[in-house]
């Protein structure tokens, strides 16, 4: 371990706003990019049963 | 080999097989990500030079390899595609474009941001950073004419020529950049040399070189699964699926 | 051949009836350059510094508010289409289209280049360096950008968008451009940009046809 | 000159036709029938291999690509009526000389607007322009998309004669219209849904 206290590890002498910021925004983006295509994946499925239902009553 | 390449290219097969290796995929990427991050935040030893903003590297690096191979593997998608006109390869190129922009557009600002302690100041035009902003602008072209063109019958062969295009001009824009960068500014420390790295830093590196491989390679399967589903809803398989849903 | 030497006839005698289209990139190219001094301020040192910088930039914009109607206009008359069908080479139609682009918007171009470095107290040697390389470049410039051309000429309202399809393939011409005229400014010989900007050109003259040609296959099919 | 096997073809999603199979022979004329948006148009144009997303197959067994006269007219409106056919002998590759250029202007009733540009000329007079292609070259196929629209009646009888001509001269013919075509010659006829 690099560092001797929590308080050192998030000052990490003087660039700690620098790498947090960065690491921050990683996974900001990288999260993103896993969020998305979830929320698109739940929103296909459910229209496209709606879709499928609604031929099924217009046949019946 | 062929088999199995043209049996790749059919939705159905590719749907089943991304089906079965997407969640342990993507749980790995996860995993060596986050492994990675925490090697290279607790345990990499501070630089003699740059102090702890090193660090930054560790998320900025991996993005920038990954920004330009995956123009390369969007215009050799693009090729697959003019060639052997498999619809699946148009589908890969239309995903990867947008997941291509993020990582380029990560790499720009982890870059800038590495740049202030550095330099003091939050851009500077170094030859890394300037290419990887002339790939981002490559990325959007694509994404802005598949947007265009979204209606139009021709716009997969479009955006593949485009990338195509985008991809003979990589390495002349790299070089020219490379060269402009080297004319301005004698060569002082920048982003593009790879100083020689003890063990213990560039391990951590490649770890999460390969981490960000592997996420790329899981969201541009998920993007495609999405994409397959939309494309292929009439078909009986996709109703079947949805049924099981 | 002749159907090289015909299309270009033919696009040159089309323009010429409407003058307003070739002029106005030539206006706007001489108001972009005169906008700067008013920008910056008038002090010669600081112009001569930026000229070539400006001079470059603002030639690739004029040339590509042309670039957006270079495949247009044939393709809403039908004539794209009856260039697809006949057997003769889309390729040699292209080299033409891009020839007759670059005579009515290049060439004009280099001839104001002169103008344009009276404005920015640009020397002798600076004046002889952009032109030199404004003719040399601005070929691959209508050949590059009639890629986008093409690509976009389906679209209603494509202008814009070829704009940021073709402005990163102009990247690296545009580097050895201005520095071959500040290399010229101060004095070092400027023979070895001329052949890097000649085998750009060369190499688009041999591959960014063959983009274009496919563009176009896509662009007329449907 | 064509074989047709079970050609199909969808659009967005609707499936405009599927299952033709027909041939042309030289001296015949085939007109193509059906409503609007029945897939007149597209048929010719996957004919010509300007639409490629179709199934089945199509063989041509012409030395020269067919004429083709499409919605989009193909002659350019700033350049005069002499120079729009000279552009047409350009494109094909044909060597056409002006007397057999005065003579089609003449044969379209344009006489007297030789040298005015398209832009000045009314509707059917642009489509003459159009249709000079065929008078000025010899290809042995010609593709037509609704000839007759704007063309007067008396336009009507003088374009009947020119397709008598060249189904006399072995010539094939494709044409999509909704007018009965009054020739003394077999016309068979493809009505699509």
């Amino acid at each position: 371990m690099k560092f001797e206290s929590l308080t050192a590890f998030f000052y990490m002498d003087g660039h700690g706003i620098y790498i947090w910021a960065a690491y921050g925004l990683t996974l900001v983006i990288l999260a993103a990019n896993v969020w998305f295509p979830l929320i698109a994946r739940r929103n296909i499925i459910r229209a496209e049963k709606s879709a499928v239902l609604k031929a099924m009553n217009r046949k019946l | 080999m062929l088999n199995w390449f043209h049996r790749l290219g059919s939705p159905k097969t590719f749907f089943e097989i991304s089906g079965r290796w997407q969640v342990p995929l993507l749980s790995l990427a996860v995993l060596m990500l986050a492994g990675g991050a925490a090697w290279a935040l607790l345990f990499v030893p501070p630089d003699y030079q740059q102090g702890n903003s090193v660090r930054i590297m560790y998320i900025h690096v991996p993005a920038a390899i990954l920004a330009q191979s995956g123009y390369v593997m969007m215009a050799g998608a693009a090729a697959v595609f003019l060639i052997w006109r498999i619809k699946l390869a148009d589908v890969a190129v239309k995903c990867v474009a947008p997941l291509g922009a993020s990582i380029t557009f990560l790499a720009l600002v982890t870059g800038a941001i590495w740049g202030k302690p550095t330099w003091g100041t939050w851009w500077v035009w170094d030859a890394r950073l300037t290419s990887t902003l002339v790939l981002f602008f490559l990325y959007i072209g694509v994404i802005a004419l598949r947007s265009a063109m979204d209606r139009q019958a021709g716009v997969g062969r479009a955006c593949a020529i485009l990338a195509l295009v985008g991809v003979v001009n990589l390495p002349v824009i790299k070089y020219s950049v490379d060269w402009w960068y080297s004319l301005h500014q004698p060569a002082s420390f920048s982003l593009t040399e790879k100083p020689s790295m003890p063990i213990e830093m560039w391990l951590p590196l490649l770890v999460m070189v390969i981490a960000y491989y592997l996420f790329f390679f899981s969201v541009w399967m998920m993007r495609i699964r999405n994409e397959i589903l939309v494309r292929e809803k009439n078909t009986d398989w996709v109703k079947q699926w949805l049924a099981v849903r | 051949m002749n159907l090289f030497i015909a299309s270009v006839r033919r696009d040159l005698l089309v323009h010429f009836r409407h003058p307003s289209e070739v002029l106005n990139p030539l206006v706007f190219f001489v108001v972009v350059i005169s906008l700067f001094p008013l920008g910056i301020g008038p002090e010669p040192g600081q112009l001569k510094a930026i000229a070539p910088g400006i001079v470059w930039v603002a030639a690739l914009l004029a040339t590509l508010m042309s670039m957006d109607s270079m495949f247009r206009s044939d393709f809403e008359d039908g004539s794209l289409e009856q260039i697809v069908l006949s057997e003769q080479s889309t390729f040699i139609f292209v080299l033409a289209k891009v020839v007759s682009h670059w005579l009515l918007s290049g060439l004009p171009l280099v001839l104001l280049m002169p103008l344009a470095a009276l404005l920015l107290f640009l020397d002798e040697a600076g004046v002889w360096a952009l032109t030199l390389s404004l003719l040399l470049v601005s070929p691959t410039l209508s050949l590059l950008g009639g890629i986008g051309a093409a690509l976009t000429v389906g679209l209603p309202r494509g202008g814009l968008l070829v704009t940021i399809l073709v402005m990163p393939l102009y990247v690296p011409v545009l580097v050895l451009a201005t520095a071959m005229v500040q290399a010229a400014e101060a004095g070092s010989d400027t023979i070895g940009y001329v052949y890097w900007l000649l085998a750009i050109l060369f190499g688009s003259m041999c591959l960014a046809p063959i983009a274009t040609a496919a563009a176009i296959n896509v662009a007329t099919d449907q | 000159m064509l074989q047709v096997q079970n050609a199909g073809c969808e659009r967005d999603g609707r499936p405009l036709f599927e299952g033709l199979s027909f041939s042309l022979a030289p001296g015949d004329l085939l007109q193509v029938v059906g409503g609007n948006g029945s897939g007149k148009s597209t048929l010719l144009r996957v004919l010509l291999g300007l639409y490629t997303d179709y199934q089945g197959d199509i063989e041509w067994s012409v030395d020269e690509a067919p004429l083709y006269l499409g919605h989009r007219l193909g002659i350019k409106q700033s350049l005069t009526v002499i120079e729009n056919l000279r552009w047409f002998g350009v494109l094909r590759d044909a060597q056409v000389d002006e007397v057999r250029i005065d003579e089609a202007v003449y044969k379209l009733g344009l006489a007297g607007f030789e040298d005015s540009l398209c832009a000045h000329l009314s509707e059917g007079q642009r489509k003459r322009v159009a249709l000079g292609q065929f008078l000025i070259m010899d290809n042995p196929c010609w593709v037509m998309d609704e000839p007759f629209s704007a063309i007067d009646a008396e336009g009507l009888s003088f374009l009947m004669a020119i397709l008598q001509d060249h189904l006399d001269v072995n010539g094939g013919i494709i044409i999509s219209t909704h007018q009965p075509i009054s020739i003394d010659r077999p016309v068979n006829t493809l009505a699509l849904q």
